[in-house]
């Protein structure tokens, strides 16, 4: 029998397109039942898996220039597999890193709120339920049964919309499939994404659009060969599975970190 | 944490030498505990201890 | 002791038995099951197709539901708006749908309060309200404010108070509107003003908040994103680094309110360098030779460069990209489009698209002929009905100097003001919040003190609270509603809003109420409305298109193609007037200046719009408040954008709380220093400030229209006031 | 009144100044105990924790109590493995403090962590490969040690030491100290490395992020952190100790006791001094460039300038150098204004070093396009740092008033005949004053 090959679900976001509307925060939301609060303006409190940053090049006005930056998790391999920064320092196996889908997973229910995983990742993309979700009277009924709502005291984070991938593979294993198509498992954020941004598929399948633009170099931690890709702190050596477009080169310039040295060059 | 039963175990070297090592120190502790224990109870029973008072 | 002893021992011996583990195991699962914590239920997972009606922009939407439950808005693949694509919006629209914003039963007010009436008790009441005024001789008073002014709702409205004794049927004015007076003034007839922005290569927006709003949003997206494959270039003319400025290929910063200068001064190196199309303008053109001396002896680049303060290397630069691209294409109405703004920059820069020739063609602007599917006999008035009609409409649109206007809501406190005619005693309220977002709050307010206003609103907003009888609609997802165009798309389209829900509270649709009051007033009135329902009547109104709609959801005119049709232009002169009427004084770029004096009043406050903040009719849903940036809104403070430049001069330091006066009033903000702001400006986002009842939304903020004033453009009596003189104090 | 439970050829004060010095400490505890039920039914919102801060005031604390209580095992290593015979004037003394330090910890991270109630899911789903894992193992098993190593001192209250059984087994647990001695120090050895590992391994965090030994183990942290515990475990304890001198107004321990521990304390603080500047170099110099940050990304331009060079500074040289070099010195050592100075730096160097280690790692920016993360910590965070100091003063109240900790007390302070017991209350009452007023500053870090 033929053996399923391991995937390896990615993401290129066009930061060339993104226009920071925040359509892929709400397509989260809504989709992963995260829940909101009176006042949601102390982003440090606020549960969001995926959070629109905005980076300026810090020149004064009219020289100044914006560019918006979605970040959800990363996803990060590390250097070896499964290496992941939060991983491999969750003391309970709550967050666990898939070879088969190179999905990092939480466990909501095992997740006892050390908070270790977040000092780990340096992206905060994890984010800790400070708080009991309340949904008022009447709004739980638009709570979606594919993903459980998280109680306060554990810590959370953007799944690739893992259920997604379940209910894709269930189908196919219905129809006598093994594989899945392209456009069978996409994130919630990328099928919203009204700039259409957002690209997600496998990057071991050289026919995914998304290897075709991030064209990872696997020999090298996955680092692309595309000069306009760039991944976000790669220099940490996190190996993350999202990677970034940018024509521009500050932008791409912002995406990691530089001694002054290495930036006269 | 327990071979067999958790799923979280793995066979591997990590295991072995992390496990080997903690089981290696409680069995030391409780070994030396149960020891004192009975032999307390054994120079309780020959009336040890209470001449000093 | 031996109490003692037995506690001891037995506490000892049941840490020994299973139950300290049994109990630690119990305790860690009912962790996980906290019983308030919900557990969303599951069921038999369905989609339906709609069509989202939360802004002018009209996409196509599948809903998600398990059972008889919303769970998810996506948007609908294959749809000519969107393609799959949604806006954070219209995502969140669930939350409108179950959120305790809503009204969830007809209420009237009593003493100051709202009480629970029955709907027959309303539609009573509502009749009999009509037939007091009637009765008076004032069926002209009655006068109803609608969202919009196309589709089958909005008709009702207008027939219900057109057999009842009155023309004063309004709709919350836009850019659609100043469009479509450009329009019918250069190129004559009604049309709405579509853009093929996929087909061109070279944008340059006037202000337009194309990213930000502007438009049906999602299909802009989609645009700019399709730009970016294809190398078109976009550039962005604002005084302001908005979003879209961001992403433009060229950001030209210019003074505020002088964007239509620009555009004559880009015009006048266009024609000094011979780079316009002479076919066009030979051949379907009318009044250039007068237009073009005005324009090119007055908006020299020199000139030019003085009024908008861009350099004037750069105008000549973007001049001659525009004219020597293929498919050039210049937009204009700033921000979401919100304001109608000034009709001169909307002549200035159609002229600049006639004058590259661009007018129905390929990656051009394109008339899009108005929706016609909707053709009831004309009602019979009877004489209480007439002698209304007679008296027209009391803001005056459609005559005199207010000729090329629809309607005016703006007008109104200066109607009630100046006494000149009657104002409305009676104001049917539907899909709409005046109250909210018309400039000038306070005066909007003022003006309906004495009015008795009915609301159909389904949320509690500003204008409902202020009601004297809400007759709560479904919200879009619970009900059906002809949709009729899409702001600047570049083809007809009908689409179709259904229920995928039944009604969450005890609501009604504003169609089947207005056909029940209709018959309960009966005689010509309820003759007027045959039909026994909403339903029977949209369905008989859209006649051949009802199957196709409820099958697919939208209707488009397949053949609909009028590139190269220059048969078009319905004018005197069968051509595209440079000049209407030859006058000179068109052509004359005059800035709107914004009120208040320059003297105590050193800075300027601009409102933007943002796609994160909602600053329509819909507040912001809660996720949609989650996405606000802290830049934006920090706990309860709303902070305004101020160049370091600016907040240095008057020592504000970032983070600062600040006063902030205009005319109009007073607020308190933060201060935020943001680099892409024009010095001496103070950029403000429209949408917060809301006072309803809804605390993810209410007291968060300041509502900017309660600092604005309204400006009336000479043009066309719309309002054109983009800023407000103000200043910041220390707090 | 309770004169029967008091050790043998001691005085203590009278039972109200005792019970009224009880009960002030007890109203401070009660006002953690407070917070701490806030934490516990409300969540952990009553914190000024955020996502950026995960790891906090409560953090440090457990790391900090953690090296202070060092010196137990460290002492106990000394004296039983080593065999420094004088040591046995103080062991008694360590492991209490230790034992204090160890339950603090735990009380600590158990109102630390989301759900207090899943807490043994690190013991039951444990992954071996985090640091923390390594951490709540040993340290739950050095935790037992203590308590067996406490549980003798107990016994030898006067009353219980009558019962045969109690005496037998406090006899034979003596016996055999030395076994669970060495497994202390053995698990002790691993618990605080894994400590020291619980940033060092941070490689998303380069301010964090050491090399490993090997490339793959233990990040060189993990060295470090024994290596200081060890170092600095015993100037705590020696500071303890001294403080308690000054409240009972007696000499407790005997000088060269005291000197011996000091000098030790003295050349291993040297050694780790040393090991930690060549680390910090290394780190400044290969480590952090090779992700693209200078040492200037760490300590400048941040809001209030809180994070400076001075924090370096201070560590390494001010509260490293120089108790080492004070406590080498027989002269200085011997000099108490300066074995008072050496051992406060010791301590405040070793606290300093664990608090940069936990919140500066989360303060410095890592995505290029944020900012620095300030905190301050909420008062029920404070309250519920200060809860176990309140616990460790009245447990030392309590084990000093009625178990024999300091064997050489009898023989410093032989009782006179006839004492006056008005007079020998006034002294300790006023003692008490100056242990909860001027005492709380040092203890604070060390027991919190």
């Amino acid at each position: 029998m033929e053996q399923v090959k391991d995937k390896k679900f990615g993401m290129v976001i066009d930061l060339d397109k993104c226009t920071g509307c925040g359509s892929c925060m709400v397509a989260c939301m809504s989709e992963n039942n995260v829940p909101f609060r009176e006042d949601e303006t102390d982003k440090l409190l606020s549960v969001a898996w995926m959070r629109v940053y905005k980076m300026t090049n810090r020149k004064p006005y009219p020289d100044t220039e914006v560019c918006y930056f979605p970040r959800p998790c990363m996803h990060c391999e590390g250097q070896h597999s499964g290496h992941s920064p939060c991983v491999s320092v969750c003391p309970a196996v709550a967050t666990d890193y898939s070879t088969a889908t190179g999905i990092v997973s939480q466990i909501y229910t095992r997740c006892f709120g050390c908070r270790y995983c977040m000092a780990a990742c340096p992206y905060h993309a994890r984010v800790f339920n400070w708080f009991d979700p309340v949904w008022p009277h009447g709004m739980e009924k638009s709570l979606s049964p594919d993903v459980s709502v998280r109680m306060r005291g554990v810590v959370e984070k953007c799944s690739f919309c893992y259920h997604r991938y379940q209910k894709a593979m269930e189908k196919a294993y219905v129809d006598g499939r093994k594989e899945l198509e392209e456009n069978e498992y996409q994130t919630s954020c990328t099928q919203a994404c009204p700039a259409g941004a957002i690209t997600f598929g496998d990057l071991n399948n050289t026919h995914h659009e998304v290897y075709k633009i991030a064209q990872p170099d696997h020999k090298h931690h996955g680092k692309s060969k595309n000069p306009k890709v760039f991944r976000l702190l790669e220099r940490l050596g996190t190996n993350p599975k999202v990677y970034y477009l940018s024509s521009r080169k500050w932008v791409r310039q912002l995406g990691d970190n530089y001694r002054p040295d290495e930036i006269m060059k | 944490m327990l071979p067999f039963i958790s799923f979280e175990w793995v066979w591997d070297m990590g295991h072995l030498v992390f496990h080997g090592g903690l089981w290696y120190a409680l069995n030391i502790i409780g070994l030396a505990m149960t020891y004192c224990v009975l032999k307390t109870i054994y120079d309780t029973y020959k009336g040890k201890g209470a001449q000093h008072h | 002791m031996s109490f003692l002893s037995f506690a001891v021992g037995g506490a000892a011996g049941t840490a020994l038995t299973p139950m300290p583990l049994k109990l630690m195991d119990d305790s860690s699962i009912w962790t996980q099951m906290w019983p308030w914590i919900p557990v969303p239920q599951d069921g038999e997972v369905s989609y339906e197709n709609s069509v989202c009606t939360l802004c002018p922009g009209h996409c196509g939407i599948t809903v998600k539901k398990v059972e008889n439950r919303v769970v998810k808005i996506e948007g609908m693949k294959g749809h000519p708006v969107n393609d799959g694509g949604i806006c954070l919006l219209g995502l969140a629209g669930v939350q409108l749908l179950y959120g305790s914003r809503r009204v969830k039963t007809p209420l009237k007010k009593v003493n100051g309060k709202f009480v629970k009436i029955s709907w027959d008790e309303a539609v009573t009441e509502v009749a009999s309200t009509i037939e007091t005024m009637r009765e008076k001789g004032d069926a002209h008073k009655i006068g109803c404010l609608s969202g919009t002014n196309r589709g089958t709702v909005p008709e009702l409205l207008k027939r219900l108070l057109w057999v009842c004794g009155s023309l004063n049927f309004f709709h919350m004015p836009s850019v659609q509107d100043s469009y479509e007076i450009t329009l019918r003034m250069m190129q004559g007839g009604s049309a709405m003003a579509g853009f093929d922005l996929e087909n061109s290569d070279h944008v340059i927006s006037f202000g337009s908040g194309i990213l930000d709003g502007w438009g049906s949003p999602v299909r802009m997206f989609r645009a700019h994103s399709l730009w970016r494959e294809k190398g078109a270039r976009f550039i962005q003319v604002e005084s302001r680094l908005s979003n879209t400025a961001a992403k433009a290929d060229k950001w030209v910063p210019v003074n505020p309110g002088t964007e239509g200068a620009l555009a004559l001064g880009i015009a006048a190196v266009i024609i000094d360098e011979s780079l316009y199309k002479t076919d066009f303008v030979d051949n379907y053109s009318s009044g250039f030779d007068s237009w073009k001396r005005q324009v090119t002896n007055n908006y020299t680049p020199e000139i030019v460069s003085k009024i908008t303060g861009v350099d004037k290397s750069l105008i000549l630069l973007t001049a001659r990209d525009f004219g020597r691209a293929k498919n050039p294409l210049a937009l204009c109405g700033r921000g979401e489009g919100s304001i109608p703004g000034s009709i001169k920059d909307f002549k200035a820069v159609h002229a600049l698209n006639a004058l590259v020739g661009n007018i129905n063609q390929q990656g051009g602007v394109w008339a899009i002929p108005e929706p016609d599917y909707i053709n009831w006999p004309e009602p019979t008035l009877d004489e209480a009905a007439s002698a209304g009609v007679s008296k027209g409409r009391i803001d005056g649109a459609g005559k005199g100097k207010y000729r090329l206007a629809q309607s005016l809501f703006n007008r109104l406190p200066e109607i009630v003001n100046s006494k000149a005619s009657s104002p409305p005693d009676v104001l049917f309220v539907s899909g709409a919040n005046p109250l909210y977002t018309i400039p000038d709050t306070v005066a909007m307010n003022e003006a309906l003190n004495n009015v008795k206003i009915i609301s159909f609103s389904s949320y509690m907003d500003e204008t409902a609270d202020k009601a004297d009888l809400i007759l709560p609609n479904h919200v879009f997802l619970e009900r059906y509603e002809d949709v009729p165009a899409s702001a600047g798309l570049n083809q007809p389209i009908t689409g179709l809003s259904k229920p995928v829900v039944s009604p969450q509270f005890n609501t009604r649709h504003v169609g089947d109420v207005i056909i029940q009051v209709a018959k309960k007033l009966g005689g010509h009135i309820g003759d007027a409305f045959p039909w026994s329902d909403y339903k029977t009547c949209l369905e008989e109104t859209l006649g051949d298109k009802w199957e196709a709609l409820n099958q697919t959801g939208f209707v488009t005119e397949a053949d609909f193609n009028p590139t190269n049709d220059m048969s078009g232009f319905k004018t005197d002169s069968g051509r595209f007037e440079f000049l209407e009427n030859g006058s000179v004084a068109e052509v004359l770029f005059s800035s709107v200046k914004p009120e208040g004096d320059e003297a105590s009043y050193p800075l300027t406050l601009v409102p933007f719009d943002s796609m994160r903040l909602t600053g329509g009719y819909i507040g912001n849903p809660p996720y949609l408040m989650k996405t606000v940036e802290d830049t934006v809104l920090k706990g309860n403070d709303v902070l305004v954008e101020v160049n370091p430049k600016t907040a240095s001069k008057y020592k504000l330091a970032d983070g600062e709380k600040a006063f902030l006066m205009t005319p109009k009033g007073k607020a308190c903000v933060k201060i935020y220093h943001y680099e892409g702001i024009k010095p001496g400006l103070i950029g403000l986002a429209r949408g917060l400030g809301h006072n309803v009842n809804d605390r993810f939304l209410a007291g968060k903020g300041v509502n900017v229209n309660q600092l604005m004033g309204s400006k009336e453009d000479t043009g066309s009596g719309l309002d054109a006031a983009w800023g407000i003189r103000a200043k910041l104090v220390k707090a | 009144m309770d004169s029967a439970l008091i050790p043998n050829g001691v005085k203590r004060c009278s039972m109200g100044k005792f019970l009224l010095w009880n009960s002030i400490i007890g109203l401070v505890l009660l006002w953690g105990v407070f917070a701490l039920l806030l934490c516990w039914i409300k969540g952990l919102n009553q914190t000024n924790m955020n996502n950026a801060y995960g790891f906090a005031l409560w953090i440090w604390a457990d790391l900090a109590v953690i090296a202070l209580g060092g010196g137990a095992f460290f002492t106990g290593f000394l004296r039983y493995i080593v065999g420094k015979e004088e040591l046995k004037n103080i062991i008694n003394y360590a492991v209490l403090i230790g034992f204090i330090c160890y339950s603090a910890a735990q009380l600590i991270l158990g109102i630390d962590i989301g759900q207090p109630l899943r807490g043994w899911f690190i013991f039951w789903h444990a992954n071996i490969h985090s640091m923390l894992t390594e951490v709540a193992f040993c340290l739950s098993c050095y935790f037992i040690v203590l308590c067996i190593e406490y549980i003798p001192l107990i016994l030898e209250n006067r009353q219980t030491d009558k019962v045969p059984f109690f005496h037998n087994l406090t006899h034979n647990m003596h016996e055999v100290m030395a076994i669970f001695a060495a497994t202390g120090a053995f698990l002790s050895f691993f618990h605080q490395g894994s400590l020291g590992g619980v940033s060092g391994v941070l490689f998303g965090r380069p301010f964090g992020f050491r090399e490993h030994i090997f490339g793959t183990i233990w990040p060189y942290t993990f060295f470090l952190f024994t290596w200081s515990a060890a170092a600095c475990g015993p100037c705590f304890t020696i500071l303890v100790t001294k403080i308690t001198e000054k409240i009972a107004g007696k000499k407790l321990v005997k000088d060269n006791v005291i000197d011996l521990l000091a000098k030790i304390s003295g050349w291993m603080i040297l050694t780790y001094i040393i090991a930690k500047t060549a680390d910090t170099l290394y780190w400044a110099f290969v480590t952090a460039p090779s992700t693209g940050f200078i040492l200037a990304k760490f300590y400048t331009e941040n809001p209030g300038s809180v994070y400076g060079y001075w924090i370096l500074f201070l560590e390494i040289v001010i509260c490293g150098f120089v108790p080492a070099l004070f406590l080498i010195v027989k002269k200085w050592r011997r000099t108490p204004v300066l074995l008072w100075t050496a051992i406060i730096l010791a301590v405040i160097g070793v606290s300093l070093n664990r608090w940069v280690l936990v919140l500066q790692v989360l303060a410095v920016p890592v995505m290029p396009f944020t900012d620095w993360n300030i905190y301050f910590p909420s008062w029920q965070e404070i309250a519920t740092t200060i809860l176990p100091v309140a616990y460790g003063i009245l447990l030392i109240m309590i084990s000093y008033r009625y178990l024999p900790i300091f064997p050489q007390e009898a023989e410093l302070n032989p009782i006179e005949p006839e004492p006056e017991p008005e007079q020998e209350a006034k002294p300790e009452g006023k003692a008490e004053e100056i242990k909860t007023k001027a005492g709380e500053p040092e203890l604070k870090p060390a027991e919190a």
